[in-house]
């Protein structure tokens, strides 16, 4: 079981790591958002994997935490975007 | 949400969390979700509108249940579409206005159709919403409004 | 190679990929995002070497609140680098 | 008997959450547009994670463990869509407006060849 | 040509960094280099000398409580720094008041319904985070994150009404100055700075006290900043 476990893991770390090329190359703010959101997804899922292949209940709170934290930084830069405080330089209107 | 029930939900969340610390622990949580609860439902309930009620979320975490039966198929679909070697999209959006009334069964239904694939809810201004859609054959079920008789069902009986 | 080496240097390469992102973005708003992936990624090496309490704060910290702030500064500024 | 009955069915809900997984990190990379590639992460995030995360609760220790995964499976359930509605909806007010297949290949045919 | 010389310097780093990595002991072995000294003292003189089961909370608050106190301080001068730039500084960007566009129903309700939740949590991390990873500092940040949260939803003004200026200064520094007095306290009592009393509920109590003083000093700091940051629209 524990194999399965490590072999998902490294897999969702390789997908993150061809979400940051998204990140990386934009184009438009919204875009390097959303990779972000996906990377922050995908490392919640990582934690927990992490902590039940070493058995350590407490990680589980991080996990936590950090899907707390990923959701606010969505909703803040949503909001900041759609009411026009922070122009999105590439967008075109 | 109604305050007992709020306080209630707390307090078991508060058990969840601290799985096994003891009585004093326990004792603690029941005094941080009342006081939680009680100020809570005073700066954030809206009165205009009725509380979720305990019944009502068993019903929205069953339809949960029953929404993913409906995803788990259509979304291999879009994971076929994606998977293809030229990607044959053809986006357009769509303007849908809905039936339902309630604030809560409103944002139910944008947030389900946000998870059914093919669909993604782009704006709820009233009872307006606008969807943006993969393929003009995704907004079908939405326009029939298949899962909005489902929310009214559940939320709306008294109406 | 144990996963746990595979593991670490996975996460190494992603951690200088992004500070090197970040060090060369002319747009500020993206190297803020890219520094709270950075976060992420750290994090995730804290708790790898048995940090949980480290990689809550940097959670917390480095990924959360710093980006949220940074955002609402950049929003009274300006997203350019001069 | 049970016992390796629970963990073929762990092993696939984790096979088809990392298949999941993938098909979002493909479409955010390949699909043309920003609201496009939303419908990719959000669907595919939310599933992915739950169906993961459903498939670790049943391997996982009974002791806290389990009741904890739950609580977080409920979060992604419910802060995925609405992270996504929440940048989707910043991206339309920021004067975004969605690739069609006309403007695809009205831009397609400005470029030089 | 500097470039090209600086990616040199990075890589040789990025290199050394990972042959140190690779030369680290596995996580968590006992004969680590970083076991056998220091570390094992703190192990076991840790708990009796702190009354903290989570040794990380017994460092923090014991061994290296000065320093704790001082992070405390520079978070607090920073938000004088902030507040001091801000009243003086004026916004730019575009200037919109009561006809500014809603905030997206969907994500009202959810932070409505998650906000309780959010902040049971906090509280959880910050008063048993002696016992489970976690502690004051962290769960403050997760308290203002809400309460960043909630101004999306509510509106900076009704925020501010709730946490008036006053109000949030004179929290801030009660906090610090809880933090000091138990310092000066165990000075009196004991002879050293952040002494603890040898009654296990007095001790108990005294450290949930200062996670909860860093905690609120903490999330109240983060407000500030963010109500000082949005102030200027509403005025």
């Amino acid at each position: 079981m524990s194999a399965l476990l490590w072999g998902a893991l490294l897999f969702l770390l390789v997908n993150a790591f061809a979400c940051l090329v998204r990140a990386v190359v934009g184009p438009t703010l919204p875009d390097r958002i959303v990779a972000a959101n996906v990377i922050g997804t995908k490392t919640v899922v990582i934690l927990v994997l992490l902590g039940v292949v070493r058995d350590q209940v407490i990680w589980l709170d991080v996990a936590l935490v950090y899907g707390l934290l990923s959701l606010t930084i969505s909703l803040v830069v949503g909001r900041l975007i759609e009411t026009g405080r922070l122009r999105d330089l590439e967008a075109k209107s | 949400m109604r305050p007992i029930s709020l306080i209630a939900g707390l307090f078991v969340f508060w058990l969840v969390l601290t799985a096994g610390l003891g009585g004093w622990s326990a004792l603690l949580g029941l005094f941080l979700a009342g006081t939680i609860g009680l100020t809570s439902v005073r700066v954030l309930a809206r009165h205009e509108e009725p509380a979720l009620s305990a019944g009502e979320l068993v019903g929205l975490t069953l339809y949960g249940f029953g929404l993913s039966a409906l995803i788990l198929p259509a979304a291999w679909q879009v994971l076929r579409a994606v998977m293809q070697r030229r990607i044959g999209v053809d986006p357009i959006v769509i303007e849908h206005r809905t039936a339902l009334r309630r604030r809560l069964a409103r944002v139910a239904l944008a947030n389900s159709i946000t998870l059914t694939p093919g669909t993604h809810c782009v704006d709820l201004d009233g009872d307006l919403l606008t969807i943006h859609c993969l393929e003009p054959r995704f907004a079908e079920p939405i326009l029939e409004g298949v899962l909005e008789q489902r929310l009214a069902r559940l939320l709306e009986r008294q109406a | 190679m144990s996963p746990n080496d595979v593991f670490d240097l996975l996460i190494l390469v992603l951690l200088i990929t992004c500070a090197l992102a970040i060090a060369r973005m002319k747009d500020l708003a993206a190297a803020v995002i890219l520094f709270s992936v950075y976060s992420f990624a750290l994090c995730l090496l804290w708790v790898h070497r048995g940090a949980p309490d480290v990689a809550m704060t940097e959670a917390a910290v480095g990924a959360g609140i710093t980006a949220v702030l940074f955002f609402y500064t950049l929003a009274r500024t300006g997203r350019r680098e001069k | 008997m049970s016992e390796f009955l629970l963990s073929v069915a762990a092993a696939l809900l984790i096979a088809s959450g990392c298949l999941f997984f993938l098909a979002g990190t493909v479409g955010l990379l390949r699909l043309p547009d920003f609201f496009c590639r939303l419908h990719a992460t959000t669907k595919c995030d939310a599933v992915g994670g739950v169906l993961i995360l459903l498939g670790v609760a049943l391997v996982a220790g009974a002791d806290g463990q389990t009741v904890r995964i739950v609580a977080l499976i409920a979060l992604i359930a419910i802060s995925s869509p609405t992270a996504g509605h929440a940048l989707a909806r910043a991206g339309w007010h920021a004067g975004h407006r969605p690739w069609t297949r006309e403007s695809g290949e009205k831009e397609k045919s400005h470029e030089p060849e | 040509m500097r470039n090209a010389l600086a990616l040199v310097v990075v890589i040789v780093l990025a290199g050394l960094m990972m042959a140190g990595v690779s030369q680290l002991p596995p996580p968590g072995s006992p004969d680590g280099a970083v076991h056998r000294h220091v570390a094992a003292h703190y192990i076991d003189g840790g708990k009796e000398a702190a009354g903290a089961p989570n040794l990380v909370t017994a460092v923090l608050l014991n061994y290296r409580a000065l320093d704790t106190y001082g992070e405390v301080v520079v978070i607090f001068a920073a938000l004088l720094a902030v507040l001091a730039v801000g009243l003086a500084g004026h916004s730019r960007g575009p200037q919109r008041g009561a006809d500014e566009l809603p905030v997206s129903p969907v994500v009202d309700l959810v932070i409505r319904l998650l906000a309780p939740f959010i902040a049971l949590f906090a509280l959880f991390m910050i008063l048993e985070g002696h016992v489970l990873p976690g502690g004051g500092f962290q769960g403050g940040v997760v308290l203002g994150a809400l309460m960043i949260l909630l101004g999306l939803v509510l509106g900076p003004r009704r925020l501010r009404r709730m946490l008036p200026t006053p109000a949030l200064f004179w929290t801030r520094s009660v906090a610090l100055l809880a933090f000091a007095l138990v310092a000066v306290a165990g000075l009196a009592l004991a002879g050293w700075l952040f002494a603890l009393p040898e009654q296990y509920w007095l001790r108990e109590l005294i450290i949930v006290g200062l996670e909860l003083a860093i905690g609120i000093g903490a999330a109240f700091a983060l407000v500030g900043f963010y109500l000082s940051l949005e102030a200027d629209r509403h005025r």
